[in-house]
């Protein structure tokens, strides 16, 4: 039993303000929540909304039709009508409206009965609770925390539009049928982007570095915000090219550092992340994925930088990629990736999105406690301590500069001292050694997780943010009697080949798998597909990819995956 | 002090200017007391940019251009570290241009000395920002038309703490420039150093500075922004060498909230032993 | 018959007048020659050398030992005195030297023959001529030539010295055995940049805009030269994000431009290239790659930058990537990329290298004559014009601001007007038109080229500039008996896996060639094996990689090829 | 003038300063008699350089920071055309700082329009290059602590051929800026406009501005560069407002000798042609 609810409105209306609401009160109550959030870029007018997924049982994706529709502007309704489910319940802030619309005039009954406007959107946010027949004391409950700070009479008035807002569903008799009856669900809400923001802080990272870029943006204003509680440096630097170089700065004195972006900031990191793979430093970047080329589309989401992140930076050298499925991962991937750059030395890249960094879930709580991570460095290096000494797997012992020893890097090829060399010997052996860190990523590279039945006949693939949407398809497709499982890949590379075929079922004597593969990809040319055949993993396998700047839903993979 | 496995080799052209300046840099580093264990050389790609390879400290040798966003980084992460920003103009002033701005405002306790060869030394002798207007190279076949970019003024109008100029050619002066340099701890400290290029710059050799180079009046205010400004867009006749500029604003590091608790690399090694 | 002439010493010392000199006087004898050079990055001291190889019969790569060493310092000697061949003539500038080293202290005879201390050089060619056999007076006619313009006195003092140093070697008794006769070899000698930089300026290229780079200044500056001639605007821009954007809005305003750079500044210019694609603007960028990852070894040769070109930007769009074998097709390829980025409206990428760029060889006489690219422009566009009409091909007809029609372009997914848009359906064609390009391009990449017998059982398989001393690999082992054969690929992306397969007779069933395979790259990875194995043309190959700087040559291929 | 499919819908905030920028911007070109056709204008990202949307014109809407190589690519492959450049605090003196700076130096005939609202408006409100001392937000929790960016000196001091500053609450005399700007063909044209972000800087507001602008005196010249700089320090009570300096210099196109035989793209046309 779940219900999809979006709130629909322009920017700067309140859509924002509700649906945060809404999904924090449901959490509360003991439902799964799952909410995720469609802007456009511009900061008054267009067109946003706010899906809000309520369910007795854990959600892991958005729907493409909803159950109840609260249009708060014309053209929201007009826009948004057709993309209601059969039977969908159409809430619009007037005074009037077409057959098959209620029309509950929010902004009208703020006005009137509080005199505020910007009232409306609790008005709003009691009818739903009307609609779905949620006793209104929850929502009351909550209003009286969230408003405490700005006084009483605040409070109250936020109370009165409430159960106003109640009531004109109940006497417009707009009343739901079945709704989730409240669980015991875990009650502690995250986005992507807090989960990062948090998993970073608690890792200890000291120092992060960005330019303004959604959709990344929204992890960099949590660290910001977190800043003087876990003990952060956070600069918005002038570019990104400087925010890459100062976090290689960062680290080679000794902190971890993390620079956020999205894909037009990372092109202008990649030479500095060719920086990071020559001095061998921790680079930790994460780019939030958006539709591009170039600007694109700047609120939207997608996975189109997979190809390019991997190959990205002149020259060769190691690096792992890792992409996240759920808010949970990201939490435990970020701390991994972290770990990761500082155990080989190398520059980490983790492929969030939009979907991915917006979207909100209740979930068991995160660990808030510091518990920063191994840097790997010697605590007292010897005095001829050299930074490039050449071992076996390529990793060096790390030193920091104002220490015993002195600490010598050089983005040009130099000798094990870190010195500046022209001697084409030492050159081989230090792409020998640079290179050989590879061999220990790719041993350690996390094995692809499998869900569904294991006879599974049609195994769906794809890495990512799109693990919850494929994750609620094939349930779907299954209790529709089909026979499907997934493989997601949370990291993408490198990409282990035994894990990889093992997960895939695939044959070692035609890279052929055994079951019919599909994978499942938010981008136009199938760029993991791609990576799976250069691997020599799997050389082929069916394609579905949505490119439109929308995340996928379980329902409509459901479809497409027949 | 013993040298940690300074490049032997040193790849400067016989009689380049900047040979002065690494043997007065190592003079300074002394007389000033600064213990090189604790001293980050951190430059960009160029000719002047590899003396960090020639002397003893740690050293940071990153891309071209980018010296000043690593040397940031490196001292909002331990800013108890002396950090010396060692670059040339096309390093600093050119690819570099944005972090100069930026920084200037951000005014974070770097030292900052940019040998100033008006070209490009290390990519054999095109225009650099500071080139002068006629200078002819093989790919300005006309001669520049661009105006020389002026570092001193934009510094000064962009709220450095310290700006400086001196010359290879007068080692007094540019001792007691750079020990002036390390002095100030209150923000980016910019010293502009002219270096004459024996192979590529025929027209700013050490005769024509010799002959210009002018220390600034004992009577200069460095606190006078307008007098300051004045001394900074002189060029020609006379080249003012001093201290042109003090702002008196405080570093980035004593307004940083989270610094206050001491070094991030403190704060983290803290945390992981608490 | 064959003899290579190794110049050698010091950064700013005259090998590369001495070396030169030499290249254009076996020329115009009617030798085959073929030159590189190989140099420290630094103007004086350090180690450079400039290799001459000189035969009867077309070269196409250096070797790896010399027939003659000139070494002009002590430090030359002993460093390349090992590399010398077996038997080889070692001359050294100064008073004594080790048996088997031949003092002729040029710059000593230099100066007291004339007080100049430059004319060593001249010296030091005369005794080459000496060493050789061959008549002098070919050398004084080029010395009359070359310096007529110094005026009487220089010309007679150079005649001089050049005399002399061939009497020295002569008195020495150091002359050869065989030398290569003169034959009717091609006068006119070329690097590769300079054939890059003429081809450029011949196709009309009318902006070019660049930041100084190692190895990719030569063709900047020879284009630089040759501004006046052509009539071309060549700006040096502040930094290469700026040469990217610069060349972007050029060909937006209709004239071809190019950018040339090398792999870091190729890395600033990511952004740019994925604006190109967006913008659908006929970008054209050669990247000169050298040794990283960052600053690498500026000044020497790799092929390292295969998959970042390919990849580079963020979102996806077409492209085509070219990497041209040899001095003649660096000039033939050149325009072919202008052309297809103008056919196709979309950014081109011409992958050469230092090996490439500084190789000299003598061919026949290029074209100068102005003879411009077709750009592919509406002459009179209707009033009515959009810029991004979807069509079959997705290639739109090109208009210029200026004329009749208003020329929009955006960054931002754009409708067909070129208007920032949010509407994902158009979203989805604009996509659908951009990558449909791709296909165009894929049908007209270029089939990889075949050379050596079509039966032979192994095939060796290179892109770029490895061209040459493959194939002088190829017909040494075949020589000795052998059974090999070359296929060189001059267009890497896209690559047509029907004329891929086909010239690598591979088979369709498994992916696998009925013959033995070899990549040959220089690179670490095997860039181009994975990008064979990726695109499906080939599951299994064998790899001989070269990455410490230096070129191969054909002598040391064979001898890895076996 | 029919508008040539104009964005219908405006991205704009109610009550945004840009409204009447884009207001005034039309009617100046009107009154300057500005053939459309010839007219480029050149943006990057931001929520001013989404103007080129709104009006009738050639577009070339480039990447955030970009706008002016964009620009001056253009310019220099036709000459010919009005390159008009409407760019916001960010994109020009942001993350395109480099290409600010050293395009002042170049002189391209370029009118740059500069929508200054001290904030980044398109991410929603975090600190710009020119955002005042103490500014909070979003990411500056504790108030900005960089010195605001002077894009004014900055342009006089490094060679811009006309500096001008208006506000978008003062429509005539905003006006009067562009049609100057327009009428100046002698290289970089630069025209930074004061404009209330109404949602994201609630302490530069269209009060604030109203209450601090003021011409600048009829007696002062422009010529002079040093009364120049001193209106362009002036930041706090008193705003001035107003063409601040013009420098005289002559432009690129007039001095890059390849130009002298027509633009690029007639010399392209000719050759092919030919
Ligand atoms: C991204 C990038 N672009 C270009 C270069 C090539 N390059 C190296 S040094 C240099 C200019 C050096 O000039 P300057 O900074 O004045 O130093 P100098 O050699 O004169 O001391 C250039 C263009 C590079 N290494 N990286
Ligand atoms: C490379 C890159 N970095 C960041 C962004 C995100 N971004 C878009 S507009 C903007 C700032 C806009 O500020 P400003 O230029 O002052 O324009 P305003 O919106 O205030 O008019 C930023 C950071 C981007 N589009 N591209
Ligand atoms: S090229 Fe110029 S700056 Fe570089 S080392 Fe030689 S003389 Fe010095
Ligand atoms: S955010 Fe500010 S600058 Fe942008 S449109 Fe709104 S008011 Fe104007
Ligand atoms: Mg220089
Ligand atoms: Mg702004």
């Amino acid at each position: 039993m779940d219900i999809a609810i979006r709130i629909a409105g322009e920017a700067g209306q309140g859509v924002q303000t509700t649906g945060a609401a809404l999904v924090e009160v449901f959490a509360r109550m003991g439902l799964y929540v799952f909410a995720t959030r469609s802007y456009w870029s511009r900061i008054r007018g267009g067109l946003n909304w706010y899906d809000v997924r309520i369910a007795d049982r854990e959600l892991f994706s958005g729907r493409p039709h909803c159950d109840l529709l609260v249009a708060l502007t014309p053209f929201a309704l007009e826009k948004l009508r057709g993309q209601s489910g059969e039977g969908a319940v159409v809430l619009f802030d007037g005074e009037k409206a077409d057959d098959g619309v209620a029309a509950l005039a929010f902004t009208k009954t703020a006005r009137e009965l509080v005199s505020s406007k910007v009232m409306a959107n609790t008005v709003a946010a009691g009818a739903v609770f009307g609609v779905l027949g949620y006793d209104i004391d929850a929502l009351v409950d909550y209003l009286e925390v969230a408003f405490s700070g700005k006084g009483e009479e605040t409070v109250e008035k936020n109370i009165t539009c409430a159960r106003r807002g109640a009531e004109m569903a109940r006497e417009a008799d707009l009343g739901m049928g079945a709704v989730p009856e409240p669980v015991k669900s875990p009650s502690s809400v995250y986005s992507g982007s807090e989960a990062v923001g948090l998993s970073a802080a608690v890792a200890g990272v000291k120092a992060v570095f960005a330019y303004p870029m959604t959709p990344s943006t929204a992890a960099f204003t949590w660290l910001a915000g977190a800043a003087d509680k876990y003990g952060i440096v956070v600069e918005q630097a002038e570019d990104e090219i400087a925010a890459a170089n100062m976090a290689c700065g960062a680290t080679y004195a000794g902190v971890p550092a993390m620079v956020t972006t999205s894909g037009g900031g990372f092109a202008l990191m990649v030479e500095g992340l060719s920086l990071a793979g020559m001095l061998e430093l921790p680079l930790f970047i994460m780019n939030a994925q958006r539709p591009g080329p170039a600007t694109g589309l700047p609120t939207r989401t997608g996975q189109e930088d997979l190809q390019f992140v991997i190959r990205a930076g002149h020259g060769e050298f190691a690096r792992a990629v890792y992409a996240p499925g759920t808010v949970e991962e990201a939490y435990k991937i970020t701390r991994i990736a972290l770990e990761t750059a500082h155990r080989y030395q190398t520059p980490v890249i983790m492929l969030s999105d939009q979907f991915l960094a917006d979207m909100q879930k209740n979930i068991r709580r995160l660990g808030e406690k510091i518990d920063p991570i191994d840097r790997h460095v010697l605590k007292s290096p010897p005095e001829d301590y050299v930074r490039y000494e050449p071992v076996e797997g390529g990793v060096s012992a790390r030193a920091l500069p104002g220490s015993s020893a002195f600490v010598v890097v050089d983005s040009d090829e130099h000798d094990y001292a870190g010195h500046i060399t022209e001697d084409l010997d030492i050159r081989v052996r230090m792409v020998d050694k640079r290179l050989s860190k590879g061999a220990g990523l790719y041993d350690e590279a996390l094995a692809p997780s499998f869900y569904g039945p294991k006879s599974a006949k049609h195994l769906l693939v794809c890495w990512g943010s799109t693990y919850g949407p494929l994750r609620e398809a094939v349930d779907i497709t299954n209790s529709r009697g089909g026979s499907t499982a997934m493989v997601h890949f949370s990291q993408v590379w490198p990409v282990n080949i035994e894990k990889a075929r093992r997960a895939l079922r695939v044959r070692r004597r035609d890279n052929r798998s055994s079951r019919r593969v599909t994978l499942i990809e938010a981008n136009a040319t199938g760029q993991f597909a791609s990576l799976l055949r250069e691997a020599g993993v799997l050389s082929e396998c069916g394609l579905v990819t949505r490119f439109d700047g929308l995340p996928f839903t379980g329902e409509e993979l459901a479809e497409r995956i027949r | 002090m013993t040298s940690h496995h300074p490049s032997k080799d040193v790849a400067w052209c016989p009689g380049c200017g900047n040979f002065p300046i690494l043997d007065v840099f190592n003079d300074a580093v002394s007389e000033a007391g600064i213990d090189r264990r604790r001293l980050v050389l951190v430059s960009g790609i160029g000719q002047a940019a590899k003396l960090p390879h020639y002397t003893t400290g740690n050293v940071f040798n990153g891309l071209h251009g980018r010296a000043l966003p690593a040397a940031v980084g490196i001292k909002l992460a331990n800013h108890s570290l002396e950090v010396v920003v060692t670059s040339g103009d096309g390093d600093m002033y050119g690819e570099g241009g944005n972090h100069f701005l930026h920084n200037l405002r951000r005014n974070v306790s770097l030292k900052v000395f940019v040998h100033n060869n008006q070209v490009y030394g290390l990519t054999k002798g095109q225009a650099s920002p500071t080139s002068d207007e006629g200078f002819v190279t093989s790919v300005q076949r006309s001669g520049v038309i661009l105006k020389p970019f002026n570092p001193l003024a934009a510094a000064i109008i962009e709220g450095a703490s310290f700006v400086a100029r001196s010359y290879a050619g007068a080692r007094d002066h540019l001792k007691e420039m750079m020990l002036a340099a390390f002095e100030n701890d209150s923000g980016f400290t910019l010293l502009d150093i002219l270096q004459p290029c024996v192979s590529f710059n025929r027209v700013n050799t050490f005769k024509w500075y010799s002959e210009r180079v002018r220390p600034v009046d004992d009577s200069h205010d460095p606190y006078d922004q307008a007098a300051a400004l004045e001394l900074a867009l002189e060029w020609g006749d006379r080249i003012p060498i001093g201290i042109i500029y003090r702002s008196g604003r405080a570093a980035y590091e004593s307004r940083a909230k989270v610094l206050s608790k001491g070094t991030m690399l403190e704060q983290f090694e803290r945390a992981a032993h608490a």
